[in-house]
């Protein structure tokens, strides 16, 4: 039984019923666990003081925001190649979900950066391709709710997530060159993992873990609901043909 | 494919709105910033090289549903399909009849609009030069936003959508440009990497464009 | 309740926007798949009829 | 034997991922034509738009018809502020096709040259879509409904224009209610209709 015998919507459907209840208990468990320890039991950082805790949400967000992406770019590329509803389907069911992580990730970003940037948006250019990011995700989801035809649809907004991945990867390193010219890098740089201890690395890695499961969970749920509205929608169409 | 592009033009001069309609926008929009931020030329200069790109950009983005649009909806563009020609060529040929009707009116007015917003003298040239190589992108990445929404209903507000953040990394590196020109700068780096992206798009996109037109057209 | 200093506001302002975010995203799939589960169960006796 | 130009074999069209055509199969000898009839929704545009490539055939085989299709739809494809001769100039150029005189002779339109399309009227814009198949040098014509908003002299026409084609050696496939005057084989789509319309991979239940 090849991996790609989960192509087939029944067989999607028979094996999720059993997958999706124990991602979501597992995401509730790691997400509690992860967040109550890091919010209570870890110590504020010296320099930081509290806004350290922000880590446990906005590093997890942001790592699923750019990682759901790149998921819908691999089930358009599989939709395209091998032409598999339930891949157009789970890609159209996790962009909201993308796009509600890259929101986490912009606001948690925005208030951590505060107190060092003396404003809510500075311009860092880590989070403005984030918000670069939000965009695609909008068009990507505005797209698939302006064509009307399933599979056109699916075609369409694969193209353009091919194309838009291109452009975002593109936009990430414009974004580097185009603020180096109005203030030196952040002092304390986003990417705040590299040098952390082990007293927050663990946490981070529970709540790391929590988002994925919550995001598997998530997309899981939003493609059975998919293939039940096409399986709907086609019986509407039989209706209406016979 | 040379006589599509001879027939777009011709459509262009004929309509009369082609050459015109751009250039008018892209005036309105340089003339509108001093009302908005103040005629002082120590506002005005730093802001002018971006102004400047962002109304050529705004200017390209205007005139883009139209691209596919007329053709899709007069039967020409089914009767193209059939035709010995390929689909690639066409969003090709159509995005190089958009930049030849926007785009390169736009990139000769530039300096003349530049001196409304008091663009420092060093911006000039560097100005011509980052739009003559950058609004092809425009054109070519906003022939692919026209294929992509050929046919659907409130197109022309999708596409500008879909487009927009595809114009980012040009818009940066344009804009940029002409800001290092000024200040007397390295200029070329961001020249280069901006040439880079023309080359890219002009290149690639014509196959994503055509690959839409197909679904489109289905 | 740990001393969140004197960043105690934008801690907890942070933790409340991200949790009420992750709430509704899962609040409105589970809405929607409900639903949609409910217009296809009757869709599909329709058709069986 | 005449040279068969273009065969179908069980050929199955779809339309907006409905099942309308299924085990479509004949051919088309060179000068001979085959009329399509059918109530509408019977699938004779889907398959029109299918044989020319406009439209993925779901399943089935379709030969002859690479490079050899002129394909008239519903809407004729011609540009207002261009001329009539501007019209049938780009066509032809852009298929290689140089000569229009003979076009623009089949269709009476020489008087008309020099006016913009969009001066014309239904019945003179349905005649220049109609030009543009003569120019296009191609052995195979799909026509849709061709004789739409055409008066009975400008039927005639048409059917001389077809008439011609099919003596040169060309194919013709029309789908159309209304008698050409030329005698052609009919395929009535209705027998070819999906027995059960299948909506393809949701379609079976799975609650």
């Amino acid at each position: 039984m090849s991996f790609w015998e989960y192509a087939n919507p029944r067989r999607f459907m028979a094996f999720t019923d059993r997958v999706m209840g124990p991602a979501f208990v597992l995401a509730a468990v790691a997400l509690s666990v992860g967040l109550v320890w890091g919010f209570f039991f870890t110590p504020n950082d010296f320099r930081q003081g509290s806004t350290v805790k922000i880590i446990y949400l906005h590093v997890p967000s942001a790592f699923m925001a750019i990682n759901i992406w790149v998921m819908m770019l691999v089930t358009s590329l599989v939709w395209l190649i091998r032409r598999h509803h339930v891949s157009a389907l789970a890609a159209k069911a996790a962009a909201p979900v993308g796009v509600t992580m890259t929101l986490i990730a912009l606001m948690t970003g925005a208030i951590w950066g505060q107190p060092m940037w003396g404003t809510f948006w500075a311009w860092d250019p880590r989070l403005t391709s984030f918000l670069i990011l939000f965009l695609f995700y909008l068009g990507y989801m505005a797209l698939w709710s302006a064509i009307e035809d399933p599979d056109t649809a699916a075609d369409l907004t694969s193209v353009l997530c091919l194309v838009g991945s291109v452009f975002a990867f593109l936009s990430r390193y414009a974004v580097n060159f185009w603020n180096q010219g109005l203030h030196q890098g952040a002092s304390l740089s986003m990417d705040a993992e590299e040098n952390i201890s082990d007293v927050f690395w663990f946490p981070l890695l529970v709540c790391l873990a929590g988002f994925f499961f919550l995001f598997l969970a998530l997309v899981l749920m939003r493609t059975r609901t998919e293939i039940r509205k096409r399986r709907a929608h086609a019986i509407t169409l039989r209706e209406r043909a016979a | 494919m040379k006589g599509l592009l001879i027939r777009d033009l011709r459509l262009a001069i004929r309509a009369g709105g082609g050459f015109g309609l751009a250039l008018a926008f892209f005036l309105i929009v340089v003339i509108l910033v001093p009302f908005g931020v103040g005629p002082s030329q120590g506002v005005l200069a730093p802001i002018a090289p971006g102004v400047l790109w962002l109304g050529a950009l705004l200017a390209c983005l205007l005139s883009l549903d139209r691209i596919f649009a007329t053709d899709f909806e007069d039967g020409s563009l089914e009767f193209l399909a059939t035709a010995p020609v390929p689909l690639e060529g066409v969003v090709a040929v159509k995005a190089l009849a958009h930049w030849v009707t926007t785009g390169l009116p736009l990139t000769l007015a530039a300096p003349l609009f530049g001196v409304f917003l008091n663009l420092p003298a060093g911006g000039f040239g560097w100005l011509v030069a980052s739009l003559a190589l950058g609004t092809p992108a425009l054109s070519m990445i906003g022939a692919f936003g026209a294929a992509l929404t050929v046919g659907l209903k409130r197109g022309g507000l999708l596409l500008s959508l879909l487009v927009l953040p595809l114009y980012i990394p040009t818009l940066i590196f344009g804009a940029d440009t002409v800001r290092r020109g000024v200040d007397g700068l390295d200029a070329g780096t961001p020249l280069i990497l901006m040439t880079g992206i023309t080359f890219g798009t002009v290149a690639l996109l014509p196959f994503a464009g055509a690959a839409a037109l197909r679904v489109n057209l289905r | 309740m740990p001393d969140l200093g004197t960043y105690a506001v934008e801690v907890s302002l942070a933790y409340g926007v991200s949790l009420l975010l992750l709430v509704a995203i899962v609040a409105l799939s589970v809405a929607q798949a409900r639903r949609t589960k409910r217009l296809l169960d009757e869709a599909e006796a329709r058709w069986k009829k | 034997m005449m040279e068969v130009l273009l065969r179908v074999a069980d050929l199955v069209c779809a339309r907006g991922g409905l099942t309308v055509l299924e085990g479509v199969s004949f051919e088309v000898s060179s000068g001979s034509a085959l009329v399509l009839r059918g109530p509408n929704g019977s699938g004779k545009t889907t398959l029109l738009r299918t044989l020319a490539g406009l439209q993925p055939a779901v399943a089935g085989k379709i030969f002859g018809t690479d490079d050899a299709v002129a394909y008239a739809g519903h809407a004729d494809g011609l540009k207002g502020t261009l001329s009539v001769v501007e019209n049938l100039t780009f066509w032809g150029g852009l298929f290689g096709f140089g000569d229009i005189a003979e076009a623009l002779e089949a269709f009476h339109l020489n008087d008309l040259a020099a006016r913009p399309a969009q001066s014309l009227s239904a019945g003179q814009k349905r005649r220049l879509g109609l030009a543009r198949m003569l120019v296009t040098g191609r052995p195979i014509w799909l026509l849709d409904e061709p004789t739409v908003s055409l008066d009975a002299a400008s039927v005639e026409l048409f059917g001389q224009a077809v008439r011609r084609h099919l003596e040169g050696g060309g194919v013709a496939v029309i789908a159309t209610h209304i008698d050409l005057g030329i005698d052609a084989d009919v395929l009535d789509l209705s027998t070819f209709r999906a027995s059960t319309p299948q909506g393809g991979v949701f379609d079976e239940a799975f609650e």
